[in-house]
């Protein structure tokens, strides 16, 4: 009893649950079949959520009103910038993964310079600079469709026993990430910064720099979500970002992180990613048409959030 | 006197309107036929439906809520406006209050479990979006003509998309700045909990907000397609990010109840305006798209000026 | 018939927990009309949490309820506690930040309203703010976000005090002078005086135990969560009533603080702040291991001028010099001190972190061992420090923020009205604190309104109008000085 | 004599390489047009988000800035109407194409998608008599092309009754959206004899076929270059056969020239269809060296050529 209590107050248990019944539920209509299938695709597409969600979550954490909306065309940039550095060869490889995570950077110093220096309210600075990434991707790339080095795409297509290697990798990011957020100066910041800016100002802690790393950490990982979504996918396209923008925000808040800011959760994200995987293909298996899985897909995400409750009011 | 007007607080006030100014007058030095009757009208009749849906927006976000389910929301509306409407308006009329309705029991839902609005408006814009599809599975429909007529009117020296924005900005004005209960839901946003100890219902005024929002939705959806004459599920999408970047764009706030019913119109209108702008300018297609952005940087640079005088 | 009238409140056995903090033990408590009741007890004795039962905001456990002879446990509500008359200004402030004082007003009026409601609003509220604190600069059009915390506190408490269509019986006044400098405090406490002359009745929390003995008529002492003494404010003195409390009564260490003050210029300079733009103000000088006084009315500069020192401490300004590390206790906790997320652990470790890498990772342990460390020295009253920080009584919460920047590494402290509702006894303990802290090298600039503060200052800079207009050393420092000092040079 | 003219082109869209093809083709036949002195001025404007309002103002300020002819690639078939006749009123010659207008007074270069979904069930039947299961990647949801090619897909299942669609899923016109959404559906699919598609999405199915271990079905491509590849390398490989259908975005100046011999004088109908271009196994090589890397199969329309189209041939 004691143990369910305590399980159920963590945050992250019901995207868990809610990904257990999806897939249950389509496994029954299945009659079985393909069970294990839909677990392996689910992990290896889940994969490039958690990396844009990993960053999204720590904006988030930084306070409500900041969020990034400028993953998705950093994705873009970064992909096409990366295929046509690297052009295919795997002796560029490197240099097209530099290429990328300092494109990463420059969205994202310019994401908090624009939140910064002109004080602009984070979601439209990351808004605004995203078209202007975008036009950049599109004045280089011209939707260039260049085929990833080999090395990069048989990397991001691996599999050991049926488990997706960039899986793999990207929980040991996770870990990581977790370890950033719970047992470092950067994640205490970060923590007390979502929760009052001005008291975490005059705790001593460098708010500006930490909103600064934070900026940067998530264009960095969408920029390296793009390098490796174009090896994954066999080359970069202009829009292949897009579903990351309500993807990215939505596994970050199903995943048991609070949007009022100073509440952050790493495995939430995994569960959330794969929970939103399994619920379209839940939908596409039963044959519901375009509306009604529309119309599931939303009620399931507001059923799931209904049952975990939200923040618990406090004194 | 003086000193009031020059007020940092005078000043933010009378920011959304200068960027408007500032905007206008830069179109009309590049393009003067645009400054017409015919001109004007023209350009800013798309700005009314997007006014209406910031509008909603700022309701929301008046009790430091966002609702990313607005764009969907009008797409759904205009669905059905421009099929049930049209077809049997009792019908019609029945679901536009039903939606209105499922706004005020999303408000509710939201209070009574505490949730993060973001998420449940996130999962609901996925829901508006699919009752659109199911009610109009292709682009089409035919609006009222009723609506077409409204939309379409002609009005004596001042075109009517003015007129509308300045009735709409004035009547919420009036209700959630002026009036008694406006008070009361402004302060929700600003401390909810000194409201609940006056012994106001935090769940009704969440209720009201959320209905207001609603009907501000449906407002927007019909006399979106008195504009096109048909509807499209789709055709409202980036409304959610048009409606909060029009609050902010009018000085609104996202937390603290800060918010302005005539900014919010204003944000509207510059945001609309922005979009002519680039079309005049003529900028290679490459880099229309990243103009855009620019533009809205440039106007919101000027906010940041205001505020580093305010110190 | 020459029978009592009726109380206007009868509480009787009122209990509450807190899962398992049993904030009320069993409550018994009778308010009659037209007396002032003073309400005293140590940090977390329970006194807000019985207000907020009585106000509706909280509703009991159990025990018995009668309002006006009424028994109303059962339909109790804000709503019905408004209607029957009863208005209180809570411990923390109640005002919505983003609207004016006379929407401000019009929220607690329900009937306000029809057209010129606004103008309505504004002449009550005006009109009751003139009653009670003549002069106070307050317009019904400000915007409460604008104002200092100490006009807040004002527009609040002249708010609970205004009538509409509802009586007015009872004001609970939960530690109204905390951010009031010491004469609007009075004027307040003559208010309350003079509203009582006209028949209310008035509940006065306070740690200023001379505000409790000169201004009410009963006096209720809470300990733990249940009345341990309750008699005429003419029964107790000053001891007798920090006794009954739990707290031993120690007279004021003052005597140690004038250490070494003829030859200050030969210790080394910790912070010296150089009056900036505006000329004919004195300059800021603390010397290490001086407990430094920054006296005046609430809002004159003081707290700018702390700000000032810390952000220097972190960036270049040319006008101020800081030779070492700072950390700050804030006074306005709410605002400026707390992580309400956190436990009161991590509340108090936060400012260090960098004392608790182990490997470049924070270690748990090093965290736990200093709250606990510090649980110890300061008296946390929890039963675990792992425990959330709201869990915590307001005078808790605030022992947590001096533990935070006493367990730093900061070289100066600086200190923003840090005793706001901390009770005697503690705020005994801290003054020892400090005392020991400085005496160890640590420098303390201390803002307060409160004399018996400065007095453990070793020098004493006044403020008025953002500019420091005297400057007086331990041996000058008299109360009477410290006033002339504040309205000197204003009509 | 149209040297004095001025031809805008309105587009909803520039986010994928088709688009910008389309937009590519545009640059280069009007700039030749302007520069021969044909037309006066031809620039393209795009919105910088795929939304009927914004194209609506978009075309609203067209006709402020008193262009003669507007050339739109329409967000919707309805919902731009107000706008168009607009347009037509202030005496302005709208073509459309791609995605067409329903207002009567444009004109309109349709492709007749129902056909583009039929003609491949019939190419199916064709090479798979006892027929077998399908699986459908549609386009973009509550999208006009997506609801006419499924609509002419299904048509040819009635007409073969052999076949079977087993499982459908929207792949939004985009590789990457295809890929994981076939990847999602498929361990709960029978298997699949062949996949009908809507162009842009056949590369994608492939990868997600390969990455399930199953084997590779028909996959009927479209017309970007990386369909073209993959299909090459399987055909060289094992012999592999399909067909490519799609549209060629050089429609776009195709468009143009119609606005131009509108402007002209000349009498064209207001309906006029193109064919939608189709690669057959023959062709192929021939299509791919014509590509460039990252484009897509193209054909630039001449004004010869489209006098040809108008003409009927
Ligand atoms: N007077 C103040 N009161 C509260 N917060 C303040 C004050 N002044 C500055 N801040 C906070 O500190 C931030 C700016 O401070 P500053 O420029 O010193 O950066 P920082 O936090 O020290 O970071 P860094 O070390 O990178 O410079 C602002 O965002 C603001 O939130
Ligand atoms: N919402 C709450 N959740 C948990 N514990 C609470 C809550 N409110 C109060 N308490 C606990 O109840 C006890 C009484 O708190 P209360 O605020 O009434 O003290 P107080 O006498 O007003 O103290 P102070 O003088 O410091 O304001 C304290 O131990 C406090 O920690
Ligand atoms: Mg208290
Ligand atoms: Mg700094």
């Amino acid at each position: 009893m004691g143990a369910i209590s305590k399980l159920a107050a963590r945050p992250w248990i019901w995207s868990y649950l809610g990904l257990l019944v999806v897939w249950l539920a389509t496994v029954t209509f299945t009659g079985g079949k393909g069970g294990a299938e839909i677990l392996s695709a689910a992990l290896s597409f889940g994969t490039f959520t958690v990396i844009v969600g990993l960053g999204q979550m720590f904006v988030i954490t930084t306070g409500p009103g900041n969020v990034d909306l400028s993953i998705p065309a950093t994705i873009a940039l970064s992909g096409s910038l990366a295929m046509k550095v690297m052009g295919g060869a795997d002796a560029m490889l490197l240099v097209g993964l530099v290429v990328s995570l300092l494109c990463g950077v420059a969205v994202g110093g310019f994401n908090y310079a624009l939140i910064r220096l002109l004080r602009i309210p984070p979601i439209i600075a990351t808004l605004s600079s995203s078209f202007l990434v975008l036009s950049t991707a599109i004045a280089y790339g011209r939707g260039l469709k260049i085929k990833p080095p080999p090395m990069l795409a048989d990397f991001t297509t691996a599999r050991v026993f049926d488990i997706p290697v960039l899986a793999l990798v990207v929980a040991g990011l996770a870990v990581a990430m977790s370890v950033l957020l719970n047992r470092t100066i950067y994640g205490r910041s970060v923590l007390a910064i979502g929760q009052n800016m001005r008291a975490a100002w005059l705790a001593g802690i460098p708010v500006e720099r930490i909103r600064f790393l934070t900026y940067l950490l998530s264009a960095v990982l969408a920029s390296l979500c793009g390098f490796v979504l174009a090896g994954f996918s066999g080359g970069a396209s202009l829009n292949m970002g897009e579903e990351y923008l309500l993807a990215s925000i939505a596994v970050v808040v199903i995943g048991g992180t609070s949007v009022a800011g100073g509440r952050a959760n790493v495995p939430g994200i995994w569960g959330a990613a794969l929970f939103m995987f399994l619920l379209v293909t839940m939908l596409n298996t039963f044959g519901a048409s375009a509306g009604v899985r529309l119309i599931m897909t939303g009620l399931i995400i507001v059923a799931v959030i209904t049952i975990a409750g939200g923040d618990k009011p406090q004194r | 006197m003086l000193a009031q007007v020059l007020s940092p607080r005078a000043l933010r006030a009378a920011l959304p309107a200068a960027s408007l100014v500032v905007l206008l007058a830069a179109i009309f030095y590049i393009q003067p036929r645009a400054m017409s009757y015919f001109g004007l009208n023209l350009m800013l009749q798309y700005a009314v439906p997007i006014a209406l849906a910031t509008i909603a927006q700022m309701f929301v976000i008046a009790i430091n809520d966002l609702d990313l389910s607005i764009g969907p929301f009008v797409g759904l509306t205009a669905s059905i406006g421009a099929t049930l409407l049209a077809s049997s308006p009792v019908l019609g009329v029945l679901a536009l209050i039903g939606c209105v309705a499922a706004y005020a029991a999303l408000g509710a839902l939201i209070h009574w479990r505490n949730l993060p609005s973001i998420v449940v408006t996130l999962g609901m814009s996925f829901v508006w979006l699919g009752v659109a599809v199911i009610i109009l599975p292709t682009p089409g429909g035919t609006a009222p003509g009723w609506i077409k007529a409204v939309m379409g009117v002609k009005l004596p020296y001042v075109p009517f998309p003015i007129v509308a924005a300045a009735i709409i900005a004035l009547v919420v004005h009036v209700v959630l700045m002026r009036s008694a209960y406006g008070a009361v839901l402004r302060g929700a946003g600003g401390n909810a909990r000194a409201i609940g100890r006056a012994g106001w219902s935090l769940l009704k005024i969440r209720m009201v907000m959320y209905a207001a929002a609603g009907t501000f939705g449906v407002l927007s959806g019909l006399s979106l397609i008195g504009l096109t004459s048909a509807a499209d599920a789709h055709i409202a999408d980036r409304y959610t990010l048009y409606s909060i970047a029009g609050v902010i764009l009018g000085g609104g706030e996202f937390v603290g109840g800060r918010v302005s019913p005539i900014g919010a119109v204003l944000g509207a209108l510059t945001l609309t305006l922005t979009g002519s702008f680039l079309i005049f300018l003529k900028i290679s297609p490459d880099w229309q798209i990243g103009a855009q952005g620019a533009i809205l940087i440039i106007v919101l640079a000027l906010r940041a000026l205001i505020k580093r005088r305010e110190g | 018939m020459p029978e009592a009238p009726l109380p206007i409140v009868d509480f009787s056995n009122v209990a509450k927990s807190f899962g398992a903090v049993r904030a009320l033990a069993g409550v018994d408590l009778t308010v009659r009309p037209g007396e002032c009741l003073g309400l005293v007890g140590h940090n977390g004795a329970g006194k807000s949490t019985l207000m907020n039962v009585l106000a509706g905001t909280l509703s009991p456990d159990s025990g018995e309820m009668r309002i006006l002879g009424e028994d109303i446990r059962q339909r109790y509500s804000v709503a019905l506690a408004h209607q029957m008359g009863i208005r209180c200004v809570f411990q923390e402030l109640s005002l919505c930040p983003n609207l004016s004082v006379a929407e401000n007003t019009r929220v607690v009026h329900p009937t306000i309203k029809g057209p010129g409601w606004r103008g309505r609003a504004g002449a009550l509220i005006l009109g009751k703010l003139d009653e009670i604190f003549p002069g106070h600069g307050i317009q019904p059009g400000d915007h409460v976000g604008d104002l200092s915390i100490g006009k807040r506190q004002m527009v609040e408490i002249a708010r609970a005090f205004t009538v509409t269509a509802a009586p007015l019986h009872l004001v609970i006044l939960d530690e109204p002078t905390s951010s009031l400098d010491a004469v609007t405090a009075g004027q307040l406490l003559q208010y309350m005086r003079k509203a009582i002359g006209q028949g209310a009745s008035c509940i006065l929390i306070s740690h200023v135990l001379g505000e409790i003995l000169d201004y009410s008529d009963r006096i209720v002492v809470m300990k733990d969560g249940g009345v341990v003494a309750e008699r005429p404010a003419t029964g107790f003195s000053r001891d007798t009533l920090v006794a009954a409390m739990g707290t031993v009564a120690r007279a004021p260490a003052a005597g140690q603080a004038a250490q070494a003050a003829d030859r200050r210029e030969e210790r080394p300079l910790s912070v010296r702040v150089r009056p900036k733009g505006r000329p004919g103000g004195a300059a800021l000088e603390a010397r290490r291991g001086e407990v430094i006084g920054l006296a005046g009315l609430a809002g004159h500069g003081q707290t700018a001028t702390l700000l000032q020192v810390f952000r220097a401490a972190r960036g270049r300004d040319p006008d101020t010099e800081v030779t070492g590390a700072v950390a700050l206790v804030a006074g306005d906790r709410q605002t400026d001190g707390i992580f309400p997320l956190w436990s009161i652990s991590r509340n108090i470790g936060v400012r260090s972190l960098r004392r608790m890498l182990r490997g470049g990772l924070i270690d748990p342990a090093a965290e736990a061992e200093m709250a606990e460390d510090w649980k110890r020295k300061i008296g946390i009253k929890t039963p675990d420090m792992n425990d959330n920080i709201l869990s915590l009584s307001g005078g808790n919460q605030q022992k947590a923020l001096f533990a935070r920047a006493l367990g730093s590494d900061a070289d100066i402290v600086l200190m923003d009205d840090p005793m706001r509702g901390v009770d005697v006894g503690t705020k005994l303990e801290v003054y020892d604190l400090v005392r020991a802290e400085a005496a160890r090298g640590r420098t303390f600039l201390w803002y307060t309104t409160e004399m018996d503060e400065l007095k453990n200052c070793d020098h004493v800079f006044v403020f008025r109008n953002g500019r420091i207009v005297a400057d007086l050393a331990r041996a000058e420092l008299t109360e009477e000085k410290v006033l002339h000092s504040s309205f000197t040079e204003d009509a | 004599d149209t040297s004095g003219k001025r031809i805008a082109l309105s587009n909803n869209y520039a986010g994928n390489s088709w688009r910008q093809a389309m937009l590519k083709s545009w640059e280069k036949v009007t700039g030749q047009a302007v520069s021969e002195g044909v037309v006066a001025e031809a620039p393209a404007f795009t919105t910088a988000e795929n939304q009927v309002t914004e194209q609506a103002a978009q075309i609203q300020n067209l006709i402020l800035q008193g262009y003669d002819a507007i050339v739109i690639n329409a967000a919707s078939p309805d919902a731009l109407n107000g706008a168009v006749k607009q347009a037509c009123d202030a005496g302005i010659v709208v073509v459309s194409f791609d995605g067409i207008v329903t207002e009567p007074c444009a004109w309109r270069i349709a492709v007749d998608f129902k056909q583009m979904g039929a003609v491949q069930v019939d190419y199916l039947a064709g090479r798979m008599a006892e027929g077998g299961n399908l699986l459908e990647i549609r386009g973009l949801a509550g999208v006009f092309v997506d609801d006419e090619i499924s609509a002419g897909i299904h048509s040819g299942v009635e007409k073969h009754p052999q076949f079977k669609i087993v499982g459908s899923v929207h792949g939004d016109w985009a590789q990457d959206v295809a890929q994981k959404a076939v990847a999602g559906i498929l361990p709960s699919l029978p298997e699949v004899q062949a996949v009908v598609t809507q162009g842009g999405d056949g590369y994608g199915a492939a990868q997600a076929f390969k990455a399930a271990g199953r084997p590779t079905p028909l996959i009927i491509m479209g017309n970007r270059h990386d369909e073209l590849t993959w299909w090459k390398e399987q055909k060289d490989a094992n012999g592999y056969e399909t067909m490519s259908v799609s549209i060629a975005p050089g429609v776009s100046t195709l468009a143009f020239w119609v606005a131009q011999m509108i402007l002209d004088g000349k009498e064209v109908p207001k309906d006029l269809t193109v064919p939608f271009l189709q690669i057959n196994q023959d062709n192929l090589e021939e299509s791919l060296a014509n590509t460039e890397p990252g484009g897509v199969a193209n054909v630039e329309y001449s004004l010869a050529d489209a006098e040809a189209v108008v003409a009927g041939e």
